[in-house]
């Protein structure tokens, strides 16, 4: 039932992994056992995942910047998603998913480093460890990758570059580690279906705190260019949605009614936000706009990412509701009270989202409100602090951590910021000597 | 010969077309430009951050005209342009040297 | 062998609905039993119907009108796909696939609102129910979304939400109730296998309705502003090409050989009808266009749908030829002859295809064409017979309800069309606020 | 264990080839029986490889192109996929995977034509035949497709359409009938897991030899207008990425941990091959580009393809290595030494990294670098002569071949070239009366 | 000093751009711009249906030069730019007033 | 009145707007362009070959004037748009005959 037991592939839990995800009445299909139809839609999942960072996420921040910075989002979003893959295989996932031994409910261990001993036979849970691990690097990737929102039109592409691979290894694979990798988290039982914790408020931390430092963008907040291109915008949201499908669903690790119930709630907590946010526009400047129907999108979608697992429609709707108020009001405050300049919103929409789901699921994963109810003798009480302790606890390394991975990368580059004219200029031209839109 | 410039809102671009086809104006260049005047530029709200857009989209005519059409080019513009709201545009005429057909050399009024 | 008991959602018939799927030689696969590998296959097939709305029909739609109006576009697709998300939860599932009682033959019952009594274990056939329902929801999407094509750059964007609202209670719930959930048409055993008569017939026809209540486009037809983006648009259509490989190849709702048929015959209309429609535009015009060319493409799947799980690959050669010819003229037919501003064609492409491809399949079905054979003991005519009276049925209901609706629709939103200025300035900047392009 | 083997879908082999290719340790699954797994996963995979070349390869290539010949080039794409997609139905699935009696070393036979016979059940493993034939038949549309890039901006449309086909028939359908249908290759055991030989080296060779006939565009290589969209160019490799997943995963044939492994080495030579290009443009020209990022993509794919089921992580790193440093110098190469207008690299990417591929997985299949290892009895260099024969045979065949069909299809249309003022003026005015951006 | 300013077919740009340097001028401005004239916009059918497209991609092009070139700058765009085809484009020229270079401060003639 | 038509750098376009606020001037149409001078172009590099950009990206200003205005106007778009280095632009002044706003009729002076 937790999910940490879920995502476990260490070879020791695995038995128990397997019975535990086994929702089919069938129990012939014994454990360290291959399915086909699982292993088909973890496959999937991970297509579908990595087609949330390349080109869903590139496309949906590219549309956002002025289009003089377009194509530096997308080589952001791209080559985080090469980097963080091959630092994947040589390192993160071993730290992330295997038995630290003494260290193990902080870190993992180095056995699985270029995943030494999996081969083609080796399992986890119903599906081929390979396939495991690579669904698990779909996520890796887009992780930093939210963080692009944060920094865009004005950062070092080398700064990109280092920081998020520091990030990686620091702050994101114990994470893991604690929430999904058997840490202590884990052991708590805290609840983060497909990365409430790990991904989203992670990444919407570590976005504030990369702001702080960096400062800024010109002209900010008074005369900020608006998104250029709010089609594609929408076409990244759209790809981000199918995709999140994989996320969510896939998080279920078989092909089952708990991996549709996954995307079911997904898909209704992301419509429900969606329309929350252009009713609340509507309302209050007389106009929907598509940019913000699909920020109320992925509001949605981060909102309900920890539940999807544990919470049923009524749930969703709840959640849909709560994320596109919560988030839609975030984002002024981010920027007008706080005057941070959270470029593309990543903390409120991102961080905000993923926390309120994180401490929602607690009570609707009740019965009451269609949830697939707690573990025997786990009060809602019991759960609240649980999920408020992993929240608080993954909240504050995120931020002490990246706070320091900031200056190292800060002493590494020489400053992670460009220069004013280079950024005036435009990266696309300045930093990788590209020019994105040539019509005549 | 006489060289008229307007700028006007984009969507009275056909109507203003129209309008000079009816006075004869056989010729025109027409560009996508960006336009500041007592229309302030507009604001444009995303994700609730106010963008203040100073530039809004208007539409630039060049029309070479031989003398004494000058002065019925720029009413047919007028007319046609104007919606008598704010951000109608202007026109602007000045003096040509000379005009030539690359297709033909023919020069001048005869160019045009 | 039925389509409406394959679809069918409600627990009487699963037992029948599962024994029928199985094209399997092993009959061990017990009824009441889940299948992860027709799981895996329908929760994908989710996901490709959602990618063919989010983003396939927004682009393919998008590229077609001019720019000042394509977020407006891609904002009615979106939006759409919220709102009927939201509506098929509430009641649209509900009314669409339960029992409906002593009113059974016309319309479902409502004991699956909010889908009640849906947990994860629940199955429909061999797939989880709440798979079935979130798959039978991304049709209950594209179905109001293909309308958009027919009241682009004109329409009040709150005239589309109700609209669509209304229509899918109204018109979409009870013919998916007749087709797909055991109602009148199913029981004399109606073919349509993936939408002809419960999309495409529908959406077509409504289309013409709503047309002519909203009069066409300023300058029409003489001078109306080609498509903007032709790129975008065949980019939309790939997508959408694509993603019927889920509509109609999950429309068998197994991973099997009628699936893999299904979706080669989809694939060979597609191709055929595309290739015709580049053939007549090179032979008349002299040119052949990309715009034509997926315009074919999207009339071929369209022809094909209702046939797909009935038709061998010669009759989806026939139906690809037919489609082509028949979909070009009727295209020249609605804006020349009938002058009506049917602006991208709904009804000449989807209307006019969907209904062919249900007349043709009574034919087509027949082994001598490669298709899969009728029920025994019915004839040709017996089916032809049942198809033209569905097709009747269809049209008739969906253009007297659409005309009330539209009605009902104008009284609530004081006249469904923009003002005048705002259509020439464009329902980007009027409706939404925003500028699509900005690429300085 | 061999390739051949496992593509094969004539009967007489496939009780062989189900059983070599169960990686599950459950023989229980025994042949001749669907696997409902193993087809979702098929199926799936079939849209991802379609997904490839629609949109994928086509706004990658269209991006690449100047602005004026952006809809030639998505058009060369969709066309191609329409007619390779019926003639594969008429004759060129059965010249490639029947058995071809006399001459089934060199060619298949005839019997599947219009896939005659195969109905809903017909098996191939433990897949429909019907899923075999349409998952090889993505792959014989982005084979002709990729050639695309040797020819855009220059050629005229008919000679696409006809050069595409005579090649699909005389180059494509033999040599996948030599590697992967049981001809003379596939009995000395090459290997080539997803196309490096029949597909990449293909079409890699013909696209010098179609460039040699047709000549470089005017302006080349001095002036030659730049690519137009270079995040159209990122969009479409994201695509081709993702789709990948399809072309590598899916010829495993199963959802298993043969598939998992696959799509694991894909991915972490993409990875590689990108950041290699990535440093290597950025040590020598100062800045690193989008551009440049995304080819290396596209180079470490192709460089995988012919090994991606036989070697481990370590050797996915290694090609990704190599991938990079030889393709990159390779386009250098083309256009500078040999002063050839392969104008978007075909031969330098596909050709260079299929044949690089298909000669390193001789080594890297080697236990000591991760891989799966070789068939007991044979050695390295038993295998390496056998892949260069392959090679040797493969590129030999597609050159002599493509230079007759080249001189043929001149003979059909007048000269395969337009006419310099339509060059000039751009294909997609002059051939198929369109405008791409239309922006007002 | 003279302000030339022609209209011409877009894919004759390279070879005005080529016909002018090699009459020394060292500088121009271009920008794409849609024109109307005796050839009368084209006709693009999509989906069967004509579509009547008034304007046509043309390029604008500006040169300031000094009085005694301007003579030799239109001879070589009418050069470069005939194709003798129906929208070949014109050249107009007006007098410039003055003229800085923003970078120097040089004026007029300098500035060119 | 003066008719002031400057080329400067695209990224110089806020400072010089503000700049010409501060002058009083109320009205400016700005176009995308691209400029081709002793900045000779510049070269972009895909997948290793060089592409030669003759043109490069600039922005034109036009603003009418009045006479006595215009030497300000010019001075304040030197000011702001002054980078010292190469490919920084040009301000060009010429006669205007006559202006007119279109939504009131106003004339001239009055309408600028
Ligand atoms: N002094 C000027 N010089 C050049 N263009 C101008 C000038 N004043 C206005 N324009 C152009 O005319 C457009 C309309 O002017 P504006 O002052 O907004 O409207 P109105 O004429 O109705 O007061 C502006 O957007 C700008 O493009
Ligand atoms: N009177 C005019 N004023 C401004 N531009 C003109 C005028 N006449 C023609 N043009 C421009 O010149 C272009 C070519 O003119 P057109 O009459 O089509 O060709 P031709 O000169 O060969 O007869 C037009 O598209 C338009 O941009
Ligand atoms: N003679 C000219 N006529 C029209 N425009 C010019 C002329 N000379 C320069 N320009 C414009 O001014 C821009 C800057 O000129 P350039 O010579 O590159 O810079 P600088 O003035 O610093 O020497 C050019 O890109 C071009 O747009």
């Amino acid at each position: 039932m937790f999910k940490f037991l879920r995502r476990q592939a260490v070879p020791a839990f695995s038995l128990a992994a397997v019975l535990l995800t086994i929702f089919t009445p069938d129990a012939a299909f014994a454990a360290d056992q291959l399915n086909s139809g699982d292993t088909a839609w973890i496959i999937t999942a991970t297509a579908l995942v990595l087609f949330m960072t390349l080109p869903g996420l590139a496309l949906f921040y590219g549309g956002l910047v002025r289009s003089r910075n377009v194509l530096s989002v997308l080589m952001h979003c791209v080559a985080i998603a090469c980097l963080m893959s091959v630092l994947w295989l040589i390192i993160g996932y071993s730290l992330s998913f295997t038995d630290g031994a003494g260290a193990n409910d902080l870190i993992g261990g180095l056995s699985r480093m270029f995943l030494a001993g999996v081969g083609t036979e080796a399992l986890s849970g119903t599906i081929p460890e390979n396939v495991f691990f690579s669904f698990q690097m779909t996520f890796a990737i887009i992780t930093p990758a939210l963080m692009v929102g944060a920094y865009v039109e004005r950062i070092k592409f080398s700064a990109v570059l280092i920081l998020s691979s520091l990030w990686l290894i620091v702050v994101y694979a114990p994470v893991t580690h604690w929430v999904w990798g058997g840490g202590w988290l884990a052991q708590m039982g805290v609840m983060d279906f497909a990365g409430g914790l790990v991904v989203h408020a992670t990444a919407g931390i570590s976005s504030l705190v990369i702001v702080k430092a960096l400062g800024a963008r010109h002209g900010f907040p008074n005369d900020v260019a608006p998104p250029h291109n709010p089609g594609m915008v929408a076409m990244g949201a759209c790809m981000l949605w199918v995709g999140w499908f994989g996320f969510n669903g896939g998080s279920a690790l078989a092909a089952n009614g708990g991996a549709g119930m996954a995307l079911t709630v997904t898909h209704i907590a992301a419509a429900t936000a969606s329309l929350v946010w252009m009713l609340i526009e509507w309302k209050k400047y007389g106009k929907p706009s598509l940019v913000g129907l699909v920020t109320g999108t992925i509001a949605g979608l981060a909102t309900i990412t920890p539940a999807s697992g544990f919470v049923g429609p009524i749930g969703a709707l709840i959640i849909g509701v709560a994320a596109g108020l919560v988030c839609f009001k975030m984002v002024q405050i981010v920027k007008t009270a706080w005057k941070l300049d959270d470029s593309l919103d990543v903390f409120a929409v991102h961080g905000v989202g993923g926390s309120l789901g994180t401490i929602l699921v607690a009570f609707l994963c009740a019965p009451m409100f269609g949830g697939l109810g707690l573990p025997d003798g786990k009060t809602m009480f019991d759960a609240l602090g649980v999920q408020a302790l992993g929240l608080a606890a993954t909240v504050a390394w995120s931020a002490i951590a990246t706070f320091i991975l900031v200056k190292i990368t800060a002493g590494l580059t020489g400053g992670i910021r460009v220069r004013e004219d280079d950024e005036l200029e435009g990266l696309d031209i300045t930093n990788h000597g590209e020019t994105a839109y040539r019509l005549d | 010969m006489k060289f008229v410039m307007a700028v006007i809102k984009p969507h009275k671009l056909d109507a203003v077309r129209e309008a000079l086809a009816a006075t004869g104006v056989e010729g025109m260049t027409v560009s996508e430009v960006k336009g500041y005047g007592r229309q302030r530029g507009q604001t444009e709200i995303y994700r609730g951050a106010e963008y203040q857009v100073h530039f809004l989209p208007k539409v630039k005519i060049e029309i070479a005209v031989t003398d004494d059409k000058a002065a019925e080019v720029v009413e047919a513009i007028k007319g046609a342009a104007n919606t008598g709201k704010i951000g109608d545009g202007k026109v602007f005429v000045y003096d040509l040297d000379s005009a030539v057909r690359i297709r033909t050399g023919e020069q001048d009024n005869d160019a045009l």
